[in-house]
């Protein structure tokens, strides 16, 4: 497909923001979405993310947790201090409770693990943008 | 010609060099794991989903079971870095990770326990805070493991100048003579530890009488 | 109520013991990369191929990718688990692993060097094995950084009731007196590791004259 064609029916898409330090990781997400999404240019680390964000005022924000500069907690943070109500959602490898109660802590709306980051990504991203909140089922409490 | 001999303050510096070592090799690992393999694993994951997502049938076989394979493996190698180097610290503070401790603690154990700590407690610098965790660590082990206690308590207080633990059981205690002249290498790299992060380890205890252990470390902010 | 203050022969129990536990630790990461981590993606490996094969189309979109990653993250994980615990010796024993020692360091380093060992030298059990193996680490390392040596030699040879290992260069030399007082790490650990293992470490060196080690250990076979 023309990447311009993508690019002219921009304003019918969701516009994603993506924060990873892991950039061939943060490439195949950006892959898995670009036919739902206009997903804008990736960041590699926390400071990058809050001015990106600050800036291109997207739809929907994607992070890591672990990066250099800033966690992505402390990110979400500055950006909820700074006022922006964009929906967040971490996308992370760690998977303990107390990281996500954290997490939510910050601001964030949503948390998938990354190994799951396919369909249960696809799932998280339409919830949040509807204004929902989304856990991985497998993050869930056993109980 | 020299044959080696190591003077009393050369061995206690080996001793504490030792034990910070252990910690950056951990760490090291524990980045390696968490940077490189399990990134690597999530590509493959999110290549997986794609895979599928983009081809002509819903579930090509053989996919499912594919990406069930990739979380296992990322699951095994995330226990391995965890128990290598909590992450958790570094992200959410001393007080989250001890909470976590004390929950998977109560997951292996049968009696009661208890984590308080003031509201006011707040976020010990990282040396400080990965001592202090480790020493829970130890601590709710030995209580778990040796004391045959009906109770455990962690407890976590702040003064202006200084950060206090507490890790007490009303278990059937031990004689402190021994320490040191058990196998168990618990108890003095635990104070080893804490010494060398500028901090005291005190340690109350008696055959019947449970135990209680007191660390108090210098609060830098 | 007691303030633990650990004597000296505690300290020196400690240090010995977190020696131990150091190469305890690494052998069991590495043994759960190898037969956990390693295994599962092995079979992803296989599964993938599998499915390759089945397949209508012969490389399904997306499916080369799959699979160079799976090597590299295997790759990866090897090289991990190789520096942790040098498997090498488990299954060629100390005269092959000293080799590839040698090897590495010979990529890594432009002067000359020489790897001797009598050809009866054996296979020592693996405890002794393991610390000549660090040791030679240690020692070969030093020479490269410290020695500014044209040439390193290590010579292993057995007696009826010893191995015998020396490490020599033709470098600068140092002052002896100065061992643990730097914030080396290495020779006093070295020292340890070989005590523990019921060795002798002898160190002969003088600024100007070059260094020569020499470790014995006795042959328990
Ligand atoms: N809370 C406790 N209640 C009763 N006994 C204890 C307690 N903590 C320690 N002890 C006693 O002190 C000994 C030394 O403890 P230490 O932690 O040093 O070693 P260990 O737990 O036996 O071994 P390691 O910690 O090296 O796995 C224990 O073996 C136990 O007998
Ligand atoms: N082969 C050598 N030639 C010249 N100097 C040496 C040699 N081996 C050791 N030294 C000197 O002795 C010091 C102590 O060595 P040691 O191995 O204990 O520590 P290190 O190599 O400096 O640090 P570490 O081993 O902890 O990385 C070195 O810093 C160096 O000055
Ligand atoms: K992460
Ligand atoms: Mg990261
Ligand atoms: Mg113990
Ligand atoms: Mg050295």
């Amino acid at each position: 497909m023309d990447r311009n064609a993508i690019d002219s029916l921009g304003g019918a898409l969701p516009r994603v923001l993506l924060g990873d330090d892991h950039t061939i990781v943060a490439e195949g997400v950006a892959q898995l979405l670009r036919p739902d999404y206009r997903v804008l240019p990736l960041v590699a680390d926390g400071l990058r993310l809050v001015e990106a964000a600050l800036r291109d005022a997207p739809d929907l924000v994607i992070t890591d947790i672990s990066m250099p500069s800033l966690s992505g907690i402390e990110a979400i943070r500055r950006l909820r201090d700074a006022g922006t109500a964009v929906p967040i959602l971490i996308l992370s490898m760690h998977t303990e409770p107390a990281m996500i109660e954290e997490a939510f802590r910050a601001g964030a709306q949503g948390y998938v693990v990354k190994s799951m980051a396919g369909d249960d990504l696809l799932r998280a991203m339409r919830n949040v943008l509807r204004g929902g909140t989304y856990v991985s089922p497998s993050l869930w409490p056993r109980s | 010609q020299n044959h080696l001999a190591a003077s009393q303050g050369q061995i206690r510096y080996l001793a504490t060099r030792l034990l910070q070592e252990q910690e950056t090799e951990r760490a090291r690992i524990a980045r390696d794991l968490h940077d490189g393999v399990n990134q690597h694993l999530a590509l493959l994951a999110i290549q997986a989903s794609r895979f599928i997502k983009t081809h002509d049938h819903p579930t090509p076989s053989g996919m499912p079971d594919f990406q069930s394979l990739i979380a296992t493996t990322t699951e095994e190698v995330r226990r391995i870095s965890h128990n290598l180097h909590p992450a958790i610290l570094e992200h959410t503070g001393l007080v989250p990770a001890l909470q976590s401790l004390v929950d998977d603690m109560a997951s292996a154990w049968k009696g009661e326990n208890r984590f308080v700590c003031d509201a006011a407690s707040g976020r010990p610098d990282y040396a400080t805070s990965l001592c202090l965790y480790r020493v829970a660590q130890e601590g709710l082990g030995n209580a778990i493991r040796h004391a045959r206690a009906q109770r455990i308590v962690l407890d976590l207080t702040r003064s202006a100048t200084r950060y206090q633990l507490l890790i007490q059981d009303d278990g059937q205690g031990f004689n402190p003579d021994a320490i040191g002249t058990a196998p168990g290498l618990g108890l003095i790299s635990m104070q080893e530890r804490v010494r060398l992060a500028g901090g005291s380890l005190t340690i109350r205890t008696a055959l019947g009488e449970g135990t209680e252990l007191w660390i108090e470390m210098p609060s830098t902010v």
